[in-house]
């Protein structure tokens, strides 16, 4: 027996954390527990990303999701957890369909993972001559524009997208600001009207 | 002796098709999610779980740890799950926004109960 | 009177009932008990006589594994026309008339009900007798139409006054249909004795059809040249006229011989000439006959006096008509319209094929839809003719198949088989309905039920000889029916398709018979008392028809090594000769060539 | 061929072929003499049919192993390891240390599979045919060189053929001798009501049963000892006859005449496609026989069917003879351009006939073994007593439709085989799904048989004759063992009706735990990859791997790799829904359950002993290398070990069945089958164990599909409105003509002018031109209706449906692909 490569353990390690918190999502019925194992799952994930060289990208998993966005839906959870919504069942055979569905699904998608052979895994003298990067500078600097990474790039064919990602930043900016805003007014607008609709019952 | 392939499961690096398995089974769960969940932020849950899954694939195909060949999509694998990470955070912002004037208005957040568009 | 003389010998087996029907006819009153035993006496004697040719000792011997007529005999009768008291035995009719002999006993036994006008009856029933057993010995074709007339009218009468509510229209029917098979057969021997020409033949074809005799170690030519200078009228005629050189004044030396018409169907071109519409006298001389011979099988379109004759006729005359009458319409074919007619039979093959086919199926879905039981057996025997039908037609010797007739015997094999196989089957079945018929007087399908439990030991009887019928391995039915169904393919695969289909019909209106009338809680029809269990009578017929359906299922070659020599020897003529034909044709015209084989096709 | 083993061989298997016949007989004639109360006629059936295991297990252990010893199985499948490893392997490193080893050892077992695949390029030597004894008893006719025989074809599958069938006889035999006892006396038939309200009473058939039992045995034994597809037609309908007598055994009861009725017709069909075949067999080969007929120096007298489609000089691949070339250009003209292929690999002349003939064959086999669509019957059966039922389910009847197409199989060509894969796909899965909601415990046990039928069919299909062979003999002891146990819970509760048990497991703890042995062994239970498992896990895993190794080189039949896994789930499913229905959670009716008991010793030893065997059968014996895949082994049919390429079909590849033993396929497919399996289970758990899921609120949510599978997917009725009414229509039609138009000929052409002119009114006028109209709109207007349905403005529905368009869409896009 060889000797164990870490990187591949730490891959099964974190995989099987990562899908069984998955399952544990969809099978719990009580609303709080699901949101913990999807902060679980979420977080393990971000554990597969450093694994595959995408630190930065772990990095923000970690930040944005399981700091923030898993904040706001504990948010809702707590603003809308009345007794009666915390366990709710859903009908057996739905469950049934559900899950042959699902097995369908994940049928079709294992063969497609399996079917193209670049896929397979590389040989471990090869893995591990390959020198890890950190990506958190290309990644800025391709966000502003820069691609540091085709720098050095020499078939013409390949240097799609030396422009970077500045336009679409940009985009993405502005979004994120109209839908916090939406977000907002929504909120906001909507239980005032139903207090004034309270009021009239009243 | 029967040849074990499982002998050398943990000695050997993992490829993209491992990423895309387990990707496969975060989006499989999550579209289960959301098809099963009566709770509005059960389904939302599932939408997250979803673009995590479609994340795992675009970092692996990005990755030249996993596959180091031209062919793969380098960077801009990353980039592009960065951007899913942010919109999801929007997006997720808008849905708590919908769920909850739903709840206002239904006193409820089943969405069974959201078939108005019942033709 | 010397017994070992065929022509004492047959002329005993053959006449004998008619003797003792004319003894009837003189004796003073007797009870109808025992009008009955003597004729019972007299079939059974008939019946050893039949059996006396196994190498008995006494009388004559038929021997197996020979292929040529044995026991032939020739004696004039009216020398003018050429006919003769010419009798003969070979492997096609020899197994017929033991089981005529055979069947006569059985039909004899069941006639025990019968009461009334006995002694007709009697008269009339041993008359039958000779008709039968006439036709299948008779090699002379004037000889061979009296018996067929003969035995045309006792059986008017048997169903005309022994049957049931609708007899007389029945019997007319019966009549009619055949009548007309019989004048259309007339036509065709007449056809062909005033073109036959006994003088065309050859030495070795004169020995092939009986008239001269090969003695201990002389040779062929020689015993030609003793025979003609002999003092047989027949010799005479035939040196006078042979002696005749100029082609103008030669006239033609007639004959009703079967055995020379066969010899002269197929090696002089005598039938061969242009006689209506383009077609050659054999070619019409064909057709009369095979119509005259599938009225009496019966093939569809034909068929319907089967189903009135048999639901009218009494018990054993329904045996009789089933295990016999049918059989002469196949004896017919292949021991005439084969033989004499070689080009036509080539020429009409597959016409005489797509008969036996559309029989079986037709008469298959016909049996499925009765509710008479009577008329269901009676249509299931149209379904299993049809097999022989089929059988004898499959010419497979063709040019694509390199001439190989081995799958033409099985196919001529199968079909003699079958018509024993049936002749047991079919009248064993009769006999099952007639034991209830006499029972509870109707036959309603949908009015029985539960028999089973009533009269166990016939049911089971009955069941067995429904399975006979319905082909089950180790039964009679069973080894004809693969018979003739494997070799068709050979011949046309789409006839053979068809056929196979058949197989599915048979087992479903058998079974559902026997469900309704044997199997379920209780009998739901009229006079359920009288359901008493079987009579010792009825089991003495019973367990012999039993016992042989299982004997022929699982020992074919009993049967197979007396009929098989003379069937495969006919086979290999008509195969010999189409190649022969072929060739002619080939020659004759090197660019039609095409045609000729899309014709017989 | 050595002679003395021959005439031993023959002689043994002749007595324990004939000795039920004899049975039968005695029975026949003095069974009723004997007396209706006596046990006469079950101990004389019982003494023969023991005497028949003796003698076949004396001629497997007596005379053929010692003439025939055993190849290291191990070592074979080494050596198939090392050839593969280039093509299959995914770790190839791993492999080279193995590759060397397996090459050394590999040379012993060489011998024992004709030169055993050392050839280069992935091209194999074939298969030389295998140690075989042949010869005729009895001549059935001989018509010039053509000729039907009733003779004998004596190789391992044959032997043990044998054991397996009188060895499950006898237990089935004891069973009945305490099954039956209410037969002894005057019995009292409830399901009968007479006219006049009661219920019939009649005397005891106690000896009639056993009659009938010799004489299946019998028919079965022809069946597998026959030389030639003649004699096997014989057998074959004498099987279909007793088959007849045993369903329909309580013949007062109308249900049983008519699934009695039902079984021999839909038989019937079958084997009217086998005639088919056979002419078209007889017709190009002029023979039937299996084997060569030797003389007595050895020297071959007269060629059999296979050594003439597999000869020598052609490396034992299948080859249309002359004759048969000839026969197909003389049935299906040549066309136009004549083409006569030059290439020698893809020559289809003759393959065409060959196919036809292959398909006819197993025409008879889809209506004996019950498969779709002709599978119909096998459920009716079990109007018979339940003896009957293991019998038939397990042993006898439906196991010669499969021993048939194992028999046969070098002559199949690929694309035939391709047919029976697809056959034995449709059959697994229908019939798997119908036994999910079946609550009478035989039928669920019926369907289980079809669908396990239908896995045999498939493995054979794929080119898996080990596996499917294999299959079928675990499957004989496992199918017969639920089948008595079940007859014992029946025996012990009187009702069949799983609604009413529950709880039986602590009134009658034998047969629940035998049947639990019963059930793991059916769904293939054992440890993934490395065993050891039930019996049902070997066999099982050996056709998912062949179906695997199948799919895997041909992308474009991926349903014929996966239908064998669903298979598995639903399996799971339904063989554990049925063993907690009956024996686990409260009983549902206290009345049954009070009254439950545990049967009788007599019947209850045939379970135990039935259950080793279903443990046990898939083991190789310690010690000695005995075991039933080596012995298989000895049986292949020749030309069965190299990678077949289709003719007809070029792009078809049925792979060698070694190849499907490569580590990577067997990983893969082993978890595969656990992983489903064990889900299926689960899920039968959840819901009728730990009853987290109400099967009440699952039946109304799949209401649609209940009733689907509940009416047997409406087959029978399918079957009755397009064949039963068109036949009966026709025959009434006939029978019309007949006394309506031809009569009428003779009586005047009057009537039948009228009688058309009223046809051609009713048929199409009113039918056919006013029906379409109406039709046209009618049907339109249901379909709007129906689609509105879909429109629910559920969320969640419409995630499912964007799911399962993907998922369709997808396979859909893939089959476009394939074709372009």
């Amino acid at each position: 027996m060889e000797s164990i490569y870490w990187p591949t353990f730490f891959f099964w390690l974190f995989s099987l954390i990562s899908c069984s918190f998955a399952v544990g999502v969809l099978l719990a019925s009580n609303i709080v527990r699901m949101a913990f194992y999807l902060v679980l799952s979420l977080a393990s994930i971000a554990g597969l990303f450093f694994l595959a060289g995408a630190d930065f990208v772990g990095a923000m998993q970690i930040m944005i999701y399981v700091g923030g966005t898993l904040v706001l839906l504990i948010f809702g959870v707590m603003l809308t957890s009345q007794e009666r919504f915390i366990e709710m069942k859903t009908p057996s055979g739905e469950w049934v369909i559900a899950f042959f569905i699902g097995a369908s699904l994940l049928g079709l998608l294992f063969q497609v993972a399996q079917g193209v052979p670049a896929w397979q895994g590389m040989d471990r003298l090869e893995a591990e001559a390959i020198a890890v990067e950190k990506t958190a500078t290309p990644i800025g600097m391709g966000l502003l524009g820069v691609r540091v990474d085709k720098l050095d790039e020499t078939d013409k064919s390949r240097q799609a997208g030396m422009s970077g990602y500045l336009l679409i930043f940009e985009i993405v900016s502005v979004h994120l600001l109209v839908v916090l805003i939406g977000a907002a007014y929504l909120a906001r607008a909507k239980r005032k009207q139903n207090r004034e609709n309270l009021a009239s019952v009243t | 002796m029967i040849h074990l392939p499982l002998a050398h499961l943990l000695s050997e690096p993992v490829g993209v098709s491992h990423y895309v398995m387990v990707g496969a089974v975060l989006f499989t769960c999550g579209v289960l999610c959301m098809a099963t969940k009566r709770n509005a932020l059960g389904v939302l849950m599932g939408i997250e779980l979803v673009l995590n899954g479609a994340n795992l694939n675009f970092i692996a195909f990005g990755s030249h740890v996993l596959r180091n060949d031209v062919n793969s999509l380098g960077l801009d694998g990353q980039l592009m799950a960065m951007f899913v990470i942010v919109l999801a955070a929007a997006e997720a912002a808008v849905l708590l926004a919908i769920a909850l004037n739903f709840y206002n208005n239904h006193n409820s957040i089943d969405v069974d109960r959201a078939d108005e568009l019942l033709g | 009177m010397n017994l070992s003389e065929p022509v004492v010998y047959l002329s005993l087996l053959v006449f004998l009932p008619a003797v003792a029907a004319l003894v009837l006819a003189l004796l003073p009153r007797l009870t109808d008990d025992a009008f009955k035993c003597i004729t019972l006496a007299v079939t059974i004697l008939v019946f050893i006589l039949s059996l006396g040719m196994f190498r008995l000792g006494a009388g004559i011997d038929f021997q197996a594994g020979v292929a040529e007529m044995q026991n032939l005999f020739q004696v004039d009768w009216i020398p003018t026309f050429g006919i003769q008291y010419f009798m003969g035995l070979d492997g096609i009719s020899f197994p017929l008339i033991v089981l005529t002999s055979f069947l006569c006993v059985l039909a004899m036994g069941a006639s025990w009900p019968i009461n009334k006008h006995v002694r007709a009856y009697c008269i009339l029933f041993l008359l039958l007798e000779t008709g039968m057993l006439g036709v299948f010995m008779s090699l002379d074709f004037f000889l061979f139409y009296v018996f067929w007339e003969v035995m045309l009218l006792p059986m008017y009468f048997l169903i005309g006054i022994w049957g049931g509510p609708r007899r007389e229209y029945a019997a007319i029917k019966f009549f009619l249909y055949t009548l007309l098979g019989s004048v259309l057969m007339l036509i065709a021997i007449l056809m062909l004795y005033f073109n036959s020409d006994l003088t065309r033949l050859n030495a070795q074809q004169m020995v092939d059809a009986g008239i001269v005799t090969v003695a201990g170690d002389s040779t062929v030519d020689a015993s030609f040249q003793a025979w003609v200078n002999s003092e047989d009228t027949l010799a005479q005629r035939f040196a006078e006229i042979a002696a005749e050189t100029d082609p103008a004044r030669r006239r033609q030396l007639h004959t009703f011989n079967i055995l020379a018409l066969q010899q002269m169907g197929q090696h002089t071109d005598l039938f061969e000439g242009e006689a209506l519409l383009g077609k050659s006298l054999q070619w019409w001389a064909f057709i009369l006959l095979f119509i005259g011979f599938v009225i009496k099988v019966p093939s569809v379109p034909l068929h319907t006096w089967l189903p009135d004759a048999h639901v009218e006729a009494p018990t054993p005359i329904s045996m009789i008509l089933a295990g016999i009458l049918l059989k002469m319409g196949g004896y017919g074919i292949i021991r005439i319209c084969y033989p004499i007619c070689p080009q036509a039979g080539y020429d009409l093959a597959y016409f005489v094929c797509t008969v036996g086919v559309v029989s079986m199926v037709y008469g298959a879905f016909a049996a499925l839809a009765q509710t008479d039981f009577k008329r269901m057996v009676a249509y299931s025997s149209v379904s299993h003719m049809g097999y022989v039908v089929l059988g004898f037609g499959v010419w497979s010797a063709m040019a694509d198949t390199g001439y190989n007739a081995d799958y033409w015997k099985m196919g001529v094999n199968g079909a003699m088989y079958q018509m024993i196989g049936h002749g047991i089957s079919s009248a064993g079945m009769f006999f099952m309905v007639g034991v209830i018929y006499d029972r509870v007087h109707h036959r309603d399908l949908n009015q029985f039920g539960g028999l089973f439990a009533k009269m166990p030991v016939y049911s089971g009887f009955a069941v067995g000889i429904f399975f006979a019928g319905l082909g089950l391995p180790g039964l009679c039915g069973f080894i004809g029916e693969v018979f003739v169904i494997l070799s068709v393919w050979k011949y046309s695969y789409v006839l053979a398709i068809i056929s196979a289909s058949v197989v599915i019909l048979t087992a479903g209106y058998i079974l559902w018979a026997i469900q309704r009338v044997y199997l379920g809680p209780e009998y739901k029809g009229p006079n359920g008392d009288a359901l008493k269990p079987i009579t010792l009578r009825e089991l003495a017929i019973a367990v012999p028809l039993m016992v042989s359906a299982v004997v022929f299922g699982i020992y074919p070659d009993g049967l197979l090594r007396y009929m098989q020599p003379s069937v495969d020897r006919q086979v290999d003529q008509l195969a010999a000769w189409t190649q022969a034909y072929d060739e002619r044709e080939t020659a004759a015209k090197p660019l039609g060539d095409e045609d000729g084989q899309m014709a017989s096709r | 061929m050595d002679i003395a083993t021959a005439s031993k061989l023959s002689t043994l298997l002749m007595w324990a072929w004939l000795l039920p016949l004899a049975s039968f007989v005695v029975i026949l004639f003095l069974g009723k003499s004997m007396g209706r109360h006596s046990k006469f006629g079950g101990y004389v059936a019982t003494g023969v049919i023991l005497c028949s295991a003796a003698l076949s297990f004396y001629a497997l252990f007596g005379v053929w192993l010692p003439n025939n010893p055993l190849a290291d199985a191990s070592h074979s499948s080494e050596e198939v390891h090392a050839e593969h490893s280039e093509v299959t392997s995914v770790h190839p490193v791993a492999f080279l240390a193995d590759h060397g080893e397996g090459e050394s050892k590999g040379h012993e077992g060489a011998a024992d599979h004709g030169e055993g695949g050392h050839g280069e390029d992935g091209h194999h030597a074939n298969n030389k045919p295998p140690q075989s004894y042949y010869g005729d008893w009895y001549t059935l006719g001989q018509f010039g060189s053509l000729k039907l025989t009733i003779g004998y074809y004596i190789d391992a599958l044959t032997v043990m053929m044998f054991c397996m069938v009188t060895l499950i006889a006898t237990c089935v035999h004891f069973y009945a001798l305490g099954y039956m006892h209410d037969e002894l006396h005057d019995f009292t038939d409830s399901e009968v009501t007479l006219s006049d309200g009661t219920n019939l009473k009649r005397p005891g058939r106690y000896y009639r049963f056993f009659q009938y039992l010799s004489l299946f045995c019998f028919s079965m034994l022809g069946v597998v000892i026959a030389g030639n597809v003649a004699m096997v037609f014989v057998f074959w309908e004498l099987v279909g006859i007793c088959s007849y007598f045993l369903i329909g055994f309580y013949i007062e009861r109308h249900s049983a005449s008519t699934a009695a009725n039902k079984a021999f017709i839909v038989n019937r069909v079958g084997d009217f496609g086998m005639l088919i075949g056979m002419m078209a067999l007889w017709s190009s080969l002029g023979t039937f026989a299996f084997g060569d007929l030797t003389d007595t120096e050895g020297h071959v007298v007269e060629q059999g069917i296979f050594s003439q489609l597999r000869s020598a000089e052609n490396d034992y691949h299948l080859q249309a003879t002359d004759s048969v070339v000839a026969e197909q250009n003389r049935v299906i003209r040549p066309s136009a351009d004549g083409a006569t292929i030059e290439d020698p690999e893809h020559n289809t002349a003759g393959q065409w006939l060959l196919f036809i003939a292959g398909v006819g064959i197993f025409c008879g086999c889809i209506g004996k073994s019950a498969q779709f669509p002709l599978h119909v019957w096998l459920p009716d059966a079990m109007e018979g007593p339940t003896p009957v039922s293991a019998l038939v389910h397990s042993a006898t009847m439906v196991a010669a439709g499969v021993y048939l197409t194992g028999r046969f199989y070098p002559a199949f060509t690929p694309e035939a085989l391709l047919v029976i894969a697809y056959i034995g796909c449709a059959t697994l899965l229908i019939a798997a799904t119908i036994a999910i909601t079946a609550t009478d415990i035989k039928r669920v046990l019926a369907y289980s048989t079809i669908s396990q039928l239908g896995y045999m069919m498939l493995a054979l299909g794929l080119g898996g004759w080990v596996a499917g062979m294999f299959h079928l003999i675990t499957h004989a002891f496992f199918k017969g063992l639920l089948f008595m146990c079940s007859g014992s819970v029946i025996h012990g509760v009187h009702t069949n009706d799983m609604t009413e048990m529950g709880g039986l497991r602590k009134k009658m703890p034998i047969t629940a735990y035998t049947m639990l042995v019963g059930c793991l062994a059916i769904i293939g239970a054992g440890i993934p990859i490395i065993g050891p498992g039930f019996s049902g896990y070997y066999s099982k895993d050996a056709i998912i791997e062949q179906a695997w190794s199948y799919g895997n080189s041909n992308p474009h039949l991926a349903i014929l790799k996966w239908a064998p896994i669903v298979g598995a789930f639903i399996t799971a499913f339904y063989m554990f829904r049925l063993w907690y229905m009956t024996f686990a959670g409260k009983p549902r009716n206290q009345h049954r359950y009070d009254h439950a008991h545990e049967s009788p010793r007599v019947m209850t030893v045939p379970l135990i002993v039935l259950s080793i065997f279903a443990i046990g059968i898939g083991w190789k014996l310690p010690i000695t290398n005995l075991n039933t895949t080596a012995l298989l082994e000895q049986a292949r049919p020749v030309g069965t070990l190299a990678t077949t390429q289709g003719v007809l079909l070029p792009e078809l590849v049925i792979p060698n069945e070694h190849d499907s033993h490569a580590p990577a396929i067997k990983w893969a497919a082993g978890w595969a089958a656990f992983s489903t399996a064990a889900s299926g289970v689960l899920l039968a758990s959840i819901i009728y164990l730990w009853n987290l899921l109400d099967p009440k609120e699952l039946k109304q949510t799949f209401r649609p599909l209940h009733s689907w599978l509940w009416n047997k997917w409406w087959f029978d009725e399918l079957y009755g409105l397009i064949f039963v009414a068109p036949t009966m229509m026709i025959s009434k039609t006939a029978s019309w003509f007949d006394r309506r138009v031809i009569d009428s000929i003779l009586h005047g052409s009057v009537t039948v002018c009228k009688g058309c002119s009223k046809v051609v009114y009713a048929v199409f006028d009113k039918t056919l031109v006013d029906g379409m109209a109406n039709g046209i709109a009618g049907v339109t207007w249901d379909l709007g209706l129906w689609l509105r349905k879909i429109q629910t403005g559920n969320l969640r529905q419409y995630i499912m449906f964007i799911v399962i368009g993907t998922v369709v869409l997808f396979i859909a896009i893939s089959f476009v692909q394939q074709t372009i």
